[in-house]
């Protein structure tokens, strides 16, 4: 116990001069980038999108053929039809969003000065409901995921253009969601970061770890291996799970957050979901 | 040293320390309570492990049916893990920026 | 929505491709659920295509053919404006169809 | 999207059964009175092969199926991938260059029940016919046509890796 303590303490000190400064979003998005660009110089920067198909070529081929028919066409049809549909009040999610809600998706998350929250798409159309005398859906797959589906699909091709604006409350979010990224967490000891920036791309049993880089993009997902649609979130619980961490609540400021630091770091990639995954 | 080899080590030094003597529904209780707080103070730190969470599940159902060494045996466990990963918090509030690329 | 077919149909150089996307969970009977009980098996077993009416593709489907099947073939013939039409029928006797029109 | 009445839980009604699903495999589901007259509407019918698709090995299979066995042929033609990403849906193209086929199979040497697809194919259609397969694991997989009342096959071997953290 004491020697693992002593490591630890160890480490701490010799880290101890990297130790984060003031939080710069710019200056981070540049590096990240330049991280990935620099290890795969052919990759173009919209190629990300793609995910763990950035990389592969023979599941890519595969990833192709799926993608003539995506599995996620049902959802696609069913989110239309939910997002279209009138609330008992007589309104709709349009009159919750900006432009209708068509077309939005890659401004999210916010940051919203009013509660000094961080806002994904989900959590808006939550608050959209709950303004409209509704219960919430669940974040993490069925209806929201539909809606989410239809309305990223509104939005296929747009920059991601995720602000971080100079609010001591937004750099708090966004400096949380980035410790949340890089900080190795659960018994297995891994980062989010470990496996999608630096080992992505590297196979991880039968798996191609996706790069973090454009990861958010495509959601949400038809996963194969769920037989079904899950949300950025949904993905993010699995993925503390994996590392035996105890994952929090779908809804949570420590999701939010990681949410719109993930998503800032692909900004200016084109959104490209609903997306397919093994 | 990378944090991993860390990890590893901690988890080799756990087999040693769970020792339950005399087990008392008292004994039990106790070392259920203790594990308790170790694991607020990890959930605190935002930062508990799902085998803290099953460890102590079994801690709590061997207390309900009376087997109490192993409620003990399953609480020190829980409370070990708990520690575990408050130490390994605790460092990541340093150590995460050296992952982050430059 | 329990039933869904998706169906798109393109004809070119006098031919007509046909791809369908059918909602189904297509059990296997080998999967367990979350309590750990085995799904039972549920899986079309007859799928059949028709063009104006006249039976095009006679599908024979397993539990070995994925959830929400995709399926993809070309006949000859078919000018857009057609009927194409898609039935199934599973091992509990549920079926669905629906008529598509050739783009 | 499809204009038609898809989805809503109900009943099977049996006027789609006759106009549609082939009437074969529906007959064993229905009471004798309708499938005396659901006859009227079969004429393309086929009986769903129960008992091939219960078969273990490719061989019993074939036998099942088709009552007899095939010849290996370059006419036979399969696109699938070397590794699947995911054994749930592993995408499978088959084609074949024969004249006249009649019948197309998909064949899983590994997976618990060996025959995974069957296709009829009546004058007009192709034999080219993509779907999407589950493999239990890694395994060969056979493509049988049937042209001329002869069958002719082609396989490939599939790797199944594990699913994990993706």
């Amino acid at each position: 116990m004491k020697f693992a303590y002593v490591v630890l303490a160890l480490m701490t000190m010799m880290s101890g001069a990297l130790a984060a400064n003031q939080p710069d979003p710019a200056a981070d998005l540049k590096a990240f980038q330049g991280y990935f660009q620099h290890r795969f110089p052919k990759v173009p920067l919209s190629a990300y999108v793609d995910g763990p198909y950035t990389f592969s070529e023979s599941e890519r081929a595969q990833w192709k053929q799926i993608m003539e028919f995506p599995p996620y066409q049902f959802a696609l049809d069913s989110g239309k039809t939910l997002f279209e549909a009138k609330f008992p009040n007589g309104k709709d999610y349009a009159s919750c969003f900006p432009n209708g809600g068509i077309g939005i998706a890659q401004d999210y998350p916010k940051f919203d000065p009013k509660t000094g929250q961080v806002v994904t798409l989900g959590s808006a159309i939550n608050q959209c409901r709950v303004a409209n005398g509704l219960d919430t859906l669940k974040l993490t797959k069925g209806d929201m995921a539909d809606l989410l589906a239809y309305m990223t699909y509104t939005s296929r091709g747009k920059p991601i253009d995720v602000v971080v604006p100079d609010d001591p409350r937004a750099l708090a979010a966004y400096q949380a969601g980035k410790e949340y990224f890089y900080s190795r967490r659960g018994q297995l000891n891994f980062s989010c970061s470990s496996c999608h920036v630096q080992e992505a791309g590297k196979h991880l049993r039968g798996n191609v770890l996706a790069p973090a880089l454009g990861m958010t993009a495509s959601f949400p997902i038809y996963r194969s291996k769920w037989g079904d649609m899950g949300t950025l979130v949904r993905r993010f619980i699995g993925c503390d799970k994996k590392v035996k961490s105890a994952p929090d609540k779908p809804d949570s400021a420590t999701y939010r957050d990681l949410a719109y630091f993930l998503t800032y770091m692909s900004n200016g990639l084109p959104i490209a979901g609903p997306g397919a995954r093994p | 040293m990378k944090p991993f080899g860390v990890a590893v080590m901690m988890l080799l030094v756990l087999p040693g320390v769970a020792m339950a003597d005399g087990a008392t529904k008292a004994g039990a209780d106790q070392d259920i309570a203790l594990a308790k707080a170790k694991m607020q103070a990890a959930a605190a730190l935002g930062n508990q492990w799902t085998p803290t969470e099953a460890a102590f599940k079994r801690a709590e159902a061997a207390e309900q049916k009376g087997d109490f060494a192993a409620a003990q045996k399953a609480a020190a466990r829980a409370r070990q893990l708990a520690d575990l990963s408050i130490g390994q918090a605790t460092a990541q509030k340093k150590l995460w920026t050296g992952a982050v690329p430059h | 929505m329990a039933h869904q077919i998706l169906v798109r149909a393109q004809t070119a150089g006098g031919s007509t491709t046909v791809e369908a996307l059918v909602k189904h969970p297509m059990d296997s009977g080998f999967v367990k659920d979350a309590a750990g009980k085995l799904i039972p098996p549920h899986y079309i077993e007859v799928i059949e295509f028709t063009h104006n009416g006249k039976v095009v593709l006679t599908g024979f489907w397993g539990p070995a053919v994925s959830q929400n099947p995709f399926i993809k073939f070309a006949f000859k013939g078919g000018k857009s404006g057609d009927a194409i039409g898609v039935s199934w029928v599973d091992n509990k006797g549920e079926t669905a169809n629906t008529t598509a029109k050739i783009m | 999207m499809n204009d038609a009445d898809q989805g809503r839980p109900r009943q099977p009604r049996r006027r789609e059964v006759l106009a549609g699903v082939a009437a074969g495999g529906v007959a064993l589901l229905l009471p004798p009175v309708a499938r005396a007259a659901e006859n009227v509407g079969a004429a393309n019918a086929a009986i769903y092969p129960t008992k091939a698709f219960a078969q273990k090995s490719e061989a019993a299979a074939l036998q099942a199926l088709f009552g007899k066995t095939p010849v290996p042929s370059a006419k036979v033609t399969m696109d699938a991938p070397d590794i699947a990403e995911n054994g749930a849906v592993v995408p499978v193209a088959v084609d074949s260059s024969l004249p006249d086929v009649t019948m197309v199979a998909l064949l899983a040497e590994d997976n618990p029940f060996t025959l995974a697809c069957a296709y009829k194919i009546p004058p007009g259609t192709s034999p080219a016919i993509s779907s999407r397969l589950k493999l239990a694991k890694t395994t060969k997989v056979v493509a049988v046509t049937e042209s001329g009342g002869k069958l002719y096959s082609t396989d490939k071997q599939i790797k199944v890796t594990l699913g994990g953290c993706g």
